[in-house]
């Protein structure tokens, strides 16, 4: 089997972005996403910190502290980006603007309920941020999550174990092992990585899969 | 390439269909996207509802809309501004509704729209007949009027420099109901005095960025 | 009798306008006052139309057409002033950061219910404007407004007839007779015009008047 | 003459009491009014309700208030930013209380309080933990959370310039939090880099009014 590594992962939810797209990207591995869009396609990155048209890390010496993203990461302005303050961040956000927040999840169900913002741990401290807004507020919502966690275990779920983000969110899920797509009649593959056949994957997945009559194989250039 | 100009009005206001509810900024004439308002004639459409703060100056823009038939409700704040000679006749004689929604109610109203709330409390027009029919609350002590969104179909906007992403900027008192109405509908047109490069607004005193923005039509 | 007249009344009004104070002059007679602030003060003019900082009328061959006033009328920007969109025009009115309204009236009531946006004329397009969020949100309300209608009438009543912007917003009157309190225990005349007494003035006014022990002879300058 | 400019940081947060509930603008370290928040220290004001984005970075700020053990409560989105210890140790110690709020309804809290809006409902939170023991209501089919507004007795706030009114602009994405929270308190304190004359700022481009700005000091 041929899973796909997190920048591999990213480049592959990149690829989907469409031009003139309105993209909030999560804090962590979806962040990585900014890297990986086509040459020549205009997609414009929304930071809920007040920001329209983030840019890629500035350049050594070029650095300015009051230039963040959402993850508190230095970043830089494209030529038509904006500045403004959080309530018209949020009012992009929970006014449905946004055409595609593209986060990381701790669990996803099959009916599209996101968990990503605390776990069962009860000595953790909890954070929610920005997650539940843009869960419930953007266009379309998609995931990007290793598909199992490090001791094994399934992070598509028939019922999410953890605290829910928002209900019936999620539209689409990409893995290290398949692109899915959550729809009225449960989770359909779309691609799978090399090596996998649909009972293989679903011996790692806790809902029942389908798999789409065109789908194709999961591929991403080594990086 | 994201490229929200288009060529003419034409383009700026194709698809927009009879019964539509029209958002139209500015506060009087001033602000208020006449080219816009008027290019509406052209498709032929009607039964339009206008929200916008006054229903109409002189014979111009929404006034003419009025004039010609094309419009079946105002919702507005105050339409006896500066000569409302069109909106008075339609509306003494009973061929067009009016909806009255105090400034700020509506200015907050087309706020939710925008910003996905689903309604407020407001303490505006509290035990008075605007709030007659509608839901009050006492919270903390005070009484407030459950007011809901408003959303347009289209938001006719009038700005004076945007750049080929939609950022908008205006000028003085012009701006009033424009960066207001620019969210709070399905599709957004503005008419702007200039068109600038991408880059070359001051990112800092963007009024209305371009995610609000579906058209944008330069009208000298 | 002396009673003043209305750029008197305007003038009056204006002296209580204190230092530094955030004010919103209704349409019609309350913008007058924005003439005769007393020389080296400063205070803030607001507009709901999304002005901070309204100055006199432009001189001939400055006029901006984009510069306007609630009322319509062109207008300046001092030093320092601000624009801003409806909504957070209106975000200062509701939330409470303008210090003084200073509006017109139709009636007000001796608990201070305040009637100045609709007459009872069924044939009268009606039109509210930003009376109401004014009403409700300023910290605090002043009246000005002639004492009796055209008829003779008295426009200060024991119950408004006309329908309310807001209910006991207002807490000072001018008139053109008088400047009175609305408190707790009542209507309270600060100031009297030159040749009235209580009993002539309470034949004006229909709800109880009391005199204030400190009241004054209410004067302007001729003008 | 309206001038809000103070001396010094003594005379900025001065008559702020114990128990108070205090707004601190920014975003992790970015806008956060360092300097005001540590001015606190000196007042020797303790029970302190703080109100932010994040709960305290390193040691400094608001992390130094709770390492001094005068913050009771905080209410934030998210306490575990970069290096986020003070607030852990407190919080794992249990001597530190967190209501937590989603980052938009902060935010839509805090602007409820500077607009006078009694509440409103938010799709936010909706159908979670977040949500329990608050009123939901489906409005137009939606579920909603009512929330409240949030209102701080002052709010400290970091820009780059002011001038004597107390008008503000701010620098890039340090502006996040803080023109939210200006109109949100009682009294509205704010650090900046810079004092201009009057009149030279941009009066398009001014992000936060003085109306909204109570005492103005220079922090280099």
């Amino acid at each position: 089997m041929q899973p796909l590594s997190r920048r591999q992962m990213a480049w592959r939810a990149a690829q989907d972005l469409p031009e003139g797209a309105y993209v909030n990207l999560g804090i962590g591995l979806p962040t990585l996403c900014g890297d990986y869009i086509p040459p020549g396609r205009e997609i414009v990155f929304h930071s809920e910190n007040g920001v329209l048209g983030t840019g890629p890390a500035p350049k050594k010496g070029e650095e300015d502290s009051d230039l963040i993203n959402a993850g508190k990461q230095l970043v830089t302005l494209v030529p038509g980006g904006s500045y403004f303050h959080h309530n018209d961040a949020f009012l992009m956000i929970r006014g449905g603007h946004i055409d595609i927040a593209l986060l990381g999840a701790f669990e996803v169900s099959e009916k599209g309920d996101l968990a990503n913002w605390i776990t069962n741990d009860p000595t953790a401290t909890p954070g929610v941020g920005g997650a539940m807004d843009l869960a419930a507020g953007a266009k379309e919502v998609r995931v990007l999550v290793e598909h199992i966690t490090k001791e094994g275990e399934p992070r598509l779920k028939k019922v999410c174990t953890y605290p829910l983000t928002a209900p019936g969110c999620v539209k689409r899920i990409y893995t290290n092992f398949a692109v899915i797509d959550v729809t009225p009649d449960g989770l359909v593959v779309r691609e799978m990585a090399d090596g996998l056949d649909l009972a293989a994957l679903q011996k790692l997945t806790e809902p029942r899969l389908t798999l789409a009559n065109d789908w194709k194989k999961l591929t991403a250039p080594a990086m | 390439m994201i490229d929200k100009r288009v060529p003419d009005l034409a383009a700026a206001v194709a698809g927009i269909k009879n019964g539509a509810t029209v958002l139209c900024g500015g506060f009087g004439a001033v602000g208020e996207p006449i080219a816009l308002t008027e290019a509406l004639l052209d498709l032929g459409i009607r039964d339009l509802t206008i929200v916008a703060n006054n229903a109409g100056t002189g014979e111009i823009g929404i006034a003419r809309l009025i004039n010609e038939g094309r419009v079946r409700k105002v919702i507005c704040s105050y339409p006896r501004t500066t000569d409302p000679r069109a909106f008075e006749a339609a509306y003494k004689a009973g061929r067009i509704e009016l909806e009255l929604v105090p400034q700020g109610t509506l200015s907050e109203r087309l706020r939710a729209a925008g910003a996905g709330i689903g309604g407020f409390y407001t303490p505006t027009a509290a035990g008075t007949r605007l709030a007659e029919g509608k839901e009050t609350r006492v919270l903390d002590g005070k009484t407030y009027v459950l007011e809901k969104p408003l959303k347009g179909d289209v938001a006719l906007i009038a700005a004076y420099k945007s750049d080929r992403w939609g950022n908008l900027v205006y000028r003085k008192s012009a701006r009033s109901f424009n960066p207001v109405m620019a969210p709070a509908a399905d599709m957004t047109v503005v008419q702007v005095k200039m068109i600038v490069d991408l880059g070359s607004l001051d990112p800092e005193a963007i009024v209305t960025p371009g995610i609000f923005v579906d058209r944008v039509v330069m009208v000298r």
